[in-house]
């Protein structure tokens, strides 16, 4: 693994994702890129994070890269391993600090879809996944973080199907429903990390990676984007120390933070 | 009058008219008479997987089976079950990401959808086909941790629960069975999603170890199994070993299925194939990229690969054709380094993704 | 407007005019928050047992505690909470059966109420004394099955849950917190009990084996524990030893109380006595037999009794006074041969009861 | 022990209960006499019963009588060990045939109080210890039996507190109330074994133990009880063989079954 290669996008986000964990956290991770980001997070800035899985599995012994949450590297060695009812039920219950969810389509509330893409429901145009554990982490989980591509047609003004409630329809919605925690906190795309506005609760510009402007961001999203006071930052990118650590101690093979010819 | 109270709103979204396709998962009275009819008493229950098939598998059962998506699945009795053709079936589980074969052979006509696909491997295309050209329908909606509850309030003995998952999602616009409604303990307004227990017909659940009674040990996740076992009206139990009940009497920590829930005890290795079973083997990671990569592409690969892979008779020839002895001492290593139960420093867990266009001679299931 | 819908038959009948005394059991919004509060990383969080009664249990607190009547029941820690002194606390469990000497020193002043007694033993008199005498008053009265579905809810994350137990009983009719209502998944007449998720400020657990992080595990019935540790705002638990956390990686199963749950860890050997702790030690039949034959009869006797036992200043004044060393080692080997750990061919069970009239000599509290 | 004592009162209670008790059911105990009389029917007419306990307790190994039921003879190598809300999620789920319940008063469609004696429940004359599991049991098991002293203020016609509805106000209103299960179909007293008549679900003598008359029963009862048609038969007594493995297996130390004197 060369090091002095420079970051590739997946890396990136991989790091992006990280920057979300703070330390003494119990975070709930799937696989993919949010199971290397807290990895990355635990060799890094927040070495006491306890890692929970959907499967029931709780803070395994570090070892490889899950490819299922189901699979033994979220189990390896755990001192306990949950049903599947207790494992949203910690979530329920306030001892889940963050979590960290995929979509297909999201709208400016964070609200989220992975279960279609059309307007029939009997007849989609695809159907995807469908919730999984993805409605009951955005329901009980006290903050969130949503992963996913950024284009104008996956950041919608309405998801073909609300799969995992995020702010609701802003404002104090969320918890006028019912719903616990404090949703989503940070939305990550390969164009930027974005926050939400405090009292409308729409989705705000935190800061944009390097060299994309705010207009392209913009153009790369199907709803009005909020800016934040003053002058955009920049995505803090990692140092070379980090970049080092990713690649040889998190994710060594590259099984998801490498880009063929990249 | 219905006995039982559906979700309009979802009625009429999902278009289901008649409703009695929906009655049995929520029917605790006919699931509580099941469980009492069940013969009680430690006796041997041991059969073959056909014989478990024949006598509790039905056309037009509600099923679920265990693990994981590729962990601890029942897929060797499931293939049972596509060979003994038995139809019209409705799948749940959570999530159920091994049974989409089920619906390609036309043995499964309805599901209760919760999750469908390989995670971070994508989508289940054919799933996604399926649907749209009608093979199956989706009966009722859910997320993972709704579906647990309705398991879970079944084993605890409850007619159902509120929770708030679901809340304000499109899923209870598409799930006759849940709805949203005022919590009874408050009065400020408290708005809950209520959950009703949910009793498939019959469990088919893999086990590394039972006794003959039906006393079933698991390690690793759990997930639902328990909970899954003690509403089902009929469990088949296929395991890994079958130890004598001292074993479980010495160490009772790990038995988690009661045998009173248990009609049958199979003896079954590598009854999870192409799944894993921890402490046994791993998953065949080819198999399952070929499945979601090839296979779920479109219907003819599909018949294809299933045409290659269901005509073996038993789980001793999908083993030869995943690798055979080679496979069977690569895959133990494989998963006891995973699990840190054998030295896993050195271990080298790399290999070659099944990719289209891939050389047969690089085809290796695991 | 009280937040909280409390059956007003129950209020009426427990002659309970301020309601506010209720609500903290069934707030799960500042449970919650409570638990959000707690440091969730895995820190050491030992401390003696002086400092965690002092820091996690405070003056008006709903507390519970472990186990199952003689059975690993928090007795030490309690005692404790009795020399500080601690005022107006309700007591909460499913049985309460060794708590009724905290209502004899003034300490409880509230009872929710499932079971308390002796079992075949028979009835607590002093706790029916205690009632009459108006020393301290019952805020609801449950079921075993009732309360530890309470419980189980909050330990699942559920706002409240329907079942059968207690239908058409007078239990209803002097518990402010459920209710009989219609099941929701039904449109025939099919009555069903509420109850709510239940939620005790402070529960004191002892366990076998702890880390210092607060694992937990518990050999033999875990009852409540697990449940009760989930849901509760504050967890101290008391542990015969300290392991490494090693020993739980090596050996999972028993592992049943999540760390992120617990607030203090005591390493308190003997923290059960004179209850049992499987696996280290018998209880103290002659003790209980005394408590509930002799101090429990009127004030003056358990006044005295209590004082006996209660000035002890440790586990280790109380374990010389029950019998020292040698009780010890013999209640050891009989839980161990009760438990059919040690072989029990030639073992004697059998002791001379403590009966009024018994010669001092002769008590022996084993 | 001599095998060739007469049968006391207790003996003679363990007996009956152990024949309420049929080969391959799984038996709800609590301790006591019901722990004898299970044990009792395992050793002789029903080898293939399991018992299972409110504790959690399932299936001990063999061994000595228990004081607790938590304490270890409940549990003792057990396969398995639940925690209570399932213990009693057994019985709802119908896994659970039979099980046995003490009270302090019943009345004649068999409901049951084991909550306190008198008429105000913030004053009583005595309270006693509550229901424990003894609702749950009467509300969710299959079938129920009831074994107590009887006596006129015991078998009442109002019973000061419904702690666990039997047959509640007779006929099928149990069922129309909406609980589980048969309710109890016998009760067993130091003078007579009763059943339900089942079209009222009135209490009715079923056999009458030796030397007790029908109208000696009524008058330790406070209800009108029903009789069967015909000769009311005696209550069959233990064979010399039966009491043999009551005294000598069972029961050694005659800890629940001999009584000071006799």
């Amino acid at each position: 693994m060369q090091t002095n290669k420079p970051i590739n996008p997946l890396e990136m986000l991989a790091f992006m994702i990280s920057k979300q964990i703070s330390d003494h956290e119990i975070v709930y991770v799937g696989t993919g890129l949010p199971m290397v980001a807290a990895i990355l997070a635990k060799k890094t800035h927040a070495p006491h994070i306890t890692l929970v899985y959907e499967s029931g599995a709780q803070n395994p012994a570090e070892g490889g890269m899950p490819w299922s949450v189901g699979g033994p590297f979220t189990w390896r060695r755990s001192p306990m391993i949950l049903e599947m009812s207790y494992s949203f039920g910690q979530c329920a219950n306030g001892y889940v600090d963050i979590g960290f969810l995929g979509f297909a389509q999201i709208d400016k509330f964070g609200n989220i879809n992975t279960h279609m893409i059309g307007k029939d429901y009997l007849n989609p145009t695809v159907r995807l996944t469908g919730s999984g554990g993805n409605n009951d982490l955005s329901s009980l989980t006290e903050n969130m973080v949503l992963v996913g591509l950024q284009a104008a047609d996956k950041f919608v003004e309405k998801v073909d199907f609300i799969t995992s409630v995020g702010h609701y329809k802003g404002k104090n919605s969320r918890k006028e429903k019912g719903l616990p925690g404090n949703g989503p906190v940070a939305v990550i795309s390969q164009a930027a990390v974005f926050d939400f506005e405090p009292e409308s609760k729409r989705m705000r510009v935190k800061s944009l990676h390097e060299g994309v402007s705010f207009e392209l961001c913009q153009l790369a999203c199907g709803f009005e984007l909020l800016r934040p006071e003053g002058e955009i930052p920049v995505t803090e990118k990692p140092s070379p120390e980090i970049i080092d650590i990713l690649r040889r101690d998190v994710d060594p093979q590259g099984v998801f933070t490498s880009i063929p010819g990249l | 009058m219905n006995k039982f109270n559906y979700n309009e709103v979802a009625l009429k979204n999902l278009q289901i008219q008649d409703t009695s396709v929906l009655d049995r998962l929520v029917d605790y009275e006919s699931a509580r008479e099941a469980h009492v009819k069940k013969d009680h008493s430690q006796r041997d229950k041991r059969m073959s997987l056909k014989e478990a098939v024949t006598e509790f598998v039905s056309d037009g059962d509600i099923y679920t089976d265990s693990g994981f998506s590729y962990v601890r699945s029942a897929n060797q009795a499931l293939m049972e079950v596509v060979r003994q053709n038995k139809k019209d079936l409705q799948m749940i589980g959570s999530p159920n990401a091994c049974s989409s074969f089920l619906i390609a052979t036309g043995n499964v006509k309805y599901a209760h959808a919760s999750y469908q696909g390989a995670e971070m491997r994508g989508y289940d295309r054919h799933y996604s086909i399926a649907l749209k050209t009608k093979k199956f329908r989706i009966l009722s909606d859910w997320s993972h941790g709704a579906m647990a509850l309705g398991f879970k309030a079944a084993q605890l003995g409850l007619p159902g629960l509120f929770c708030k998952n679901l809340l304000g999602s499109d899923i209870i616009n598409y799930n006759p069975y849940v709805r949203e409604t005022q919590n009874i303990m408050r009065n400020d307004r408290d708005e809950v999603v209520f959950v009703p227990a949910l009793f498939p017909d019959v469990s088919i659940i893999h086990v590394q170890k039972a006794d003959k009674f039906g006393n079933g040990f698991i390690y690793g996740p759990t997930v639902n199994d328990v909970a899954m076992a003690s509403a089902a009206r009929k469990v088949i139990l296929t395991a890994e070993e079958i130890v004598p009940t001292s074993e479980f009497r010495n160490n009772n920590k790990g038995v988690v299925i009661p045998f009173a829930c248990v009609n049958a005890v199979v003896e079954l290795p590598f009854g999870a194939i192409p799944g894993s079973c921890p402490g046994y083997y791993y998953w065949s990671r080819q198999w399952w990229e070929k499945y979601f990569r090839y296979a779920a592409m479109n219907e003819e690969n599909m018949q294809k690969f299933l045409e290659y892979w269901l005509t073996c008779k038993d789980q001793y020839e999908f083993l030869d054709r995943l690798g055979g002895a080679k496979w069977i001492v690569e895959s133990r290593r494989q998963t006891l380094a995973a699990e840190y139960q054998n030295e896993d420093d050195r271990f080298d867990f790399s290999y070659r993704e099944w990719q289209a266009g891939i050389k047969p001679e690089d085809e290796l299931y695991y």
